[in-house]
């Protein structure tokens, strides 16, 4: 065994770890390690402790049910979640959703990526060890909470997203507040870097751990910012631009390295693209509708106007409450904030979908991390776990 | 009159004195308060928190810490299946006590022939290679010495602690700590041996009272000693022995109530006896003062250093086990022959 | 973008003769026996599908079978705009598929997860135990359409 | 399609940058040491005022209702139920399963349901969570028990994160 220049001879210690569900370090997850001294041979991975059976819920809801239901999973990045499903049921639906409510959606999108991105960088911090990462990571996803609770009216669980729109309008004082935050952001960014990024104690952690070559993470299935960790370009936003972002100007950060640093900075490196995104939607932001007309059209005019004239809201017609999709199957990709996640909706022509498949990226995750404990060191476990950005009930769903 | 002589001739009594009431328990038991609400409050300024703060809102949350104190004395210990119930409740004071004895040896000031409270103790406590009287608990010439050794077999404590608790992350967590106790323990006794070839003795009266201080004098070495120290109490980023994340709590995971605050105040005490030992090899100690003002001035810069210490804790991940010890070896090693030979070379050169 | 992403496919896959059915500028999907899925797996492969998105089964009780869906992508810059679907159907009476596992080390997940949900068991496959279910979930496969869910009407006699 | 570019960090560094590096971390802590941003709220005695459109609890306009289930129908957690009141059909709500996603408020007919600003109920057993008609009829919005309570209103700040100005209202 080779590391750091120098040569180690392992005595072979063979002893097993069982490592949560109740542990500091694992989250709602059980990892079966088997060690040989300070080096795991073999981690089996036991997720399923938070399991929510959205599958399985799916088939016995109406569609409009699931909103709120697909994005429990992920909690702090409840946007994406959200927004990947009404995706697969718009392409079902075959709805058009007007340019100002696709913006909108890219906006909330994107804060919920910035708020997950931070989340993760704090449960990394704190699995190494580094608890002004941790407090850091969650007061500044405050902001943007914020922002989130003033657009859509809930701290996290927004389901803002519905099918043809958005059930709430951008106002002056949002933007405003997103300024600010962005001017925030930024400047917490130098200071984040100084203690946590250019940490030689965070790089020492970080560098030439958990290494994923270009190779692997294609064979693996890994998604997101592991992926872009270990140098293949892939988005999802780029790949197959859904709401605004064919017309977002924005670069998908990679790095060739693969290890758990180049992750890190593949999420640091996307908070400033997302803050550049921010910026051009607030000024780009076409004015218009947030429904599309085919539902829009159904509202009774009186409540229009007290809602959608008075405060900027949309208020559902009748017609959601169970509607009835066309036969078909659609699937659809976005761009969350741990990775890609993909949603395949099956439909029977009836209120509830035939079958909904949700693929998290964490999910996919379980995979990489199984095979990239492999051969590390214990105290690796946790910069491997914490690098991934794994959140067990986004895997267990 | 009676009293007050009573007072001068026990309490002030340097070996009562000093290990119980200045740098002994009393105080001791003071700063492990005001370092752990410390700690509390200067990670939670950084992390844009309040931290402790209702239990006395004047006091900025200082009480708290006492009702801390208070909820685990109170609370029930566990003693888990198949251990020795002897050796599990035995290990933990075993561990605070080898952490608190060197206290009874440092010396945390001089005594004048007259002048000071403690005068009356002048030829008890005389030191010949200053021609003073030393604030100690017990005075020997050789007490750079003794407090390292005393020192070391407090790592072997902790290990036995982990043994007798049957838990395999205990068992982790000892692992780790015998490999660093033997990292740190290099580095502390080569600084130490630097300062004393530099100064010509073992005595760290004379090398406060030498007038130079150690810092000055041996950059190198402070520099080893101070890493050295945070390694050895288990500071962030060295916290490697009870990595919370890896190992639960290292060899403290099975304990609980009363045992688990003396666990913790181990680190702590060691923490500031290194300190000690730091403020008066190369911080000066007392020096111009001298009687009981010298000491203060002693433990305040010894408490300073324990404050800044656990004030990293707010900056700092934790290393992993193979990168400290690679440090320490293959960084930190170098630097302690370095300071060795330059303690040498001064000390020749600079014969007093 | 003149051509289509999936008319390029679609010739490359004429080319070794495996029916395409495009459904969409960059959908499309091909079914096959489940006998030709390993082949025609490494077909795709070849052309460079690297990885597949999802495993999925659905049961269909009308008809006493399961049908498997294999969403397969790329990482390429051109081919990961296209989503393929790769189905194969397996019967009651003999739930048995071929692992993909050898073609695409992204599928472990996902046929683990179908084999505790459906019990459709994915021959070749080394790890074929529980994943997300408890060990004692012997027997019972939750995601077929016989595992019922409790549901609740919208009225309630009387408020309690 | 853009340019791939795909970017390398530098490994490796001397040890200069590393002293460097330890120095800026302890300084950057320094700084936040001396200058803290506190962005927690002091809860019991500082409560945030909710920004307008806040999804809290919701009340019912029982005059208002015309009974047409479309709530109880959008409800994802099954919490709104009818029932039957004298011979009209009515809106229960079960605070228990309640996900605060407040369709039911967007999808009535005749705005018959209102969303509050209350989100801190507390309740002493779980049938308290269940509320008939009568009581989902009446007002949520009280006044807080203990006067002392200090409203504050978070304002987003570019050099703090987050302000708590108090709510002049």
């Amino acid at each position: 065994m080779k590391s750091g220049g120098m040569e180690l001879d392992i005595v072979p210690v063979s002893g097993e770890l069982n490592v949560g569900p109740q542990h500091p370090g694992s989250g709602h997850l059980r990892i079966f390690v088997k060690l040989n001294g300070d080096i795991i041979e073999d981690a089996e991975i036991d997720p399923g402790y938070v399991h929510r059976a959205v599958e399985k819920l799916g088939e016995n809801r109406n569609y409009i049910h699931l909103i709120p239901l697909v994005e429990r999973p992920a909690i702090l990045d409840s946007v994406n979640m959200n927004l990947g499903y009404i995706l697969a049921v718009e392409k079902i639906l075959n709805v058009d959703v007007p340019e100002r409510a696709q913006y909108l959606r890219s906006f909330a999108a994107e804060i919920s990526r910035i708020a997950s991105h931070l989340y993760g960088m704090g449960i990394l911090a704190i699995f190494i060890g580094h608890s002004t990462g941790f407090m850091w990571g969650f007061g500044d996803r405050e902001v943007w909470v914020q922002i989130l609770e003033a657009l859509t009216g809930a701290r996290i669980t927004n389901s803002y997203i519905i099918p043809g729109g958005v059930r709430r309008d951008l106002t002056p004082a949002i933007i405003e507040m997103t300024k600010k935050a962005i001017a925030f952001q930024r400047k917490k960014i130098k200071d984040w870097e100084r203690i946590f990024l250019n940490n030689p104690n965070i790089k020492a952690r970080l560098q030439d751990v958990g290494v994923m070559t270009r190779e692997q993470a294609i064979e693996w299935g890994a998604a997101g910012p592991n992926l872009r960790g270990s140098g293949v370009y892939y988005d999802a936003r780029k790949s197959e631009p859904y709401g605004a972002y064919s017309k977002l100007d924005f670069e998908i950060p990679v790095y060739k390295e693969g290890d758990g640093y180049a992750r890190t900075l593949v999420r640091f490196e996307e908070i400033e693209q997302s803050l550049r995104i921010l910026e051009q939607v607030i000024k780009d932001i076409p004015e218009g509708q947030i429904l599309s007309d085919r539902f829009f059209k159904q509202i009774p005019p009186t409540r229009l106007k007290k809602w959608w004239e008075g405060q900027r809201r949309i208020v559902m017609p009748g017609y959601y409450a169970s509607f009835r999709p066309p036969k078909g199957e659609a699937i659809s990709r976005v761009e969350a904030g741990r990775g890609e996640l993909v949603y395949y909706v099956v439909s029977d022509g009836s209120a509830k979908p035939y079958r909904l498949r949700m693929i998290t990226p964490s999910y996919r995750s379980i995979y990489v991390m199984k095979n990239l404990l492999k051969g590390a060191r214990y105290a690796d476990l946790v910069s491997i776990y914490g690098s991934l950005d794994y959140f067990p009930p986004e895997a267990d769903r | 009159m009676n009293i007050l002589f009573d007072i001068r001739y026990y309490i002030l009594y340097p070996s009562f004195f000093a290990p119980i009431i200045l740098p002994g328990l009393i105080f001791t038991a003071i700063l492990l308060l005001t370092t752990i609400w410390f700690e509390r409050k200067a990670a939670a300024r950084v992390q844009m928190r309040v931290g402790p703060y209702y239990a006395s809102k004047r006091l900025g949350g200082y009480l708290q810490l006492v009702a801390d104190a208070l909820k685990f004395v109170f609370s029930e210990v566990i003693v888990p299946d198949g251990v020795n119930p002897t050796l599990f409740a035995l290990t933990p004071v075993l561990v605070v006590a080898m952490s608190f004895l060197p206290l009874a040896v440092i010396p945390v000031s001089v005594i004048p022939p007259s002048g000071s409270i403690f005068s009356i103790y002048f030829y008890d406590f005389y030191d010949p290679n200053v021609g003073l009287g030393v604030l100690v608990g017990l005075f020997t010439q050789y007490n750079m010495l003794l407090i390292l050794a005393i020192e070391s077999i407090y790592p072997a404590m902790i290990i036995l602690m982990a043994w007798s608790t049957n838990n395999r992350f205990a068992i982790v967590g000892a692992v780790r700590e015998s490999y660093l106790s033997v990292s740190y323990d290099v580095l502390l006794l080569m600084s130490t041996i630097s300062m004393a070839l530099e100064y010509h003795t073992l005595d760290l009266v004379k090398i406060v009272q030498s007038g130079v201080p150690g810092i000055l004098a041996n950059p190198l070495a402070a520099v080893t000693f101070f890493i050295a120290m945070i390694i050895g109490s288990a500071r962030f980023p060295f916290d490697i022995a009870e990595a919370d994340t890896e190992l639960v709590l290292g060899p403290a995971t099975e304990y609980s109530g009363l045992l688990f605050v003396l666990t913790m105040a181990g680190s702590y005490v060691g923490n500031f006896v290194y300190a000690l030992v730091f403020t008066d090899m190369f911080l000066w100690g007392w020096y111009p003062l001298s009687g009981f003002p010298g000491a203060l001035l002693t433990v305040i810069k010894a408490s300073i250093l324990v404050f800044f210490s656990v004030f990293l804790r707010s900056v700092y991940g934790r290393y992993r086990l193979d990168q400290a010890l690679r440090g320490s070896w293959k960084y930190i090693f170098p630097l302690a022959i370095a300071s060795m030979f330059l303690g040498l070379v001064v000390g020749y050169l600079w014969i007093q | 973008m003149s051509e289509k992403p999936i008319d390029v496919v679609a010739k490359l896959l004429q080319e070794r003769k495996i029916p395409l059915k495009v459904e969409g500028d960059t959908r499309g999907s091909i079914e096959v026996d489940k006998s030709k899925l390993v082949e025609t797996a490494r077909i795709l492969k070849e052309i460079g599908f690297d990885h597949v998105k999802t495993v999925t089964g659905i049961d269909y009780p009308d008809q006493s079978k399961f049908q498997i869906v294999y969403h397969v992508s790329s990482f390429d810059l051109q081919l990961s705009r296209v989503i393929l679907a790769l189905k194969t159907w397996t019967s009651y009476k003999e739930p048995v598929v071929p692992s993909l596992l050898s073609v695409w080390g992204s599928v472990w997940t996902g046929e683990r997860e179908t084999y505790e949900m459906l019990g459709i068991t994915f021959e070749g496959n080394p790890d074929m135990r529980r994943l997300f279910l408890p060990e004692d979930f012997e027997g019972v496969y939750p995601l077929r359409k016989s595992f019922k869910v409790k549901t609740e009407g919208l009225f309630v006699d009387k408020s309690s | 399609m853009d340019s791939v570019k795909i970017k390398e960090y530098k490994k490796g560094e001397s040890p200069f940058n590393v002293v460097s590096g330890h120095l800026q971390a302890v300084g950057a802590g320094i700084k936040y040491f001396v200058k803290p941003q506190r962005i927690t709220l002091k809860y019991p005695d500082e409560s945030m005022s909710l920004p307008t459109g806040y999804r809290g609890m919701i009340r019912l306009y029982k005059d208002v209702c015309i009974g047409c289930t479309l709530c109880a129908m959008v409800c994802p957690a099954d919490a709104m139920k009818m029932v039957t009141d004298q011979g009209k059909k009515f809106p229960t709500i079960n605070y228990g399963r309640c996900v605060f996603c407040a369709f039911c408020v967007d999808i009535c007919p005749v705005d018959a349901l209102k969303e509050t600003g209350v989100h801190d109920a507390a309740f002493s057993n779980r049938r308290e969570l269940i509320f008939n008609p009568e009581k989902f009829d009446q007002d949520f919005d009280q006044p807080p028990l203990r006067p002392v309570v200090r409203k504050v209103k978070a304002v987003i700040d570019e050099d703090k994160g987050i302000k708590y100005v108090p709510d002049t209202e």
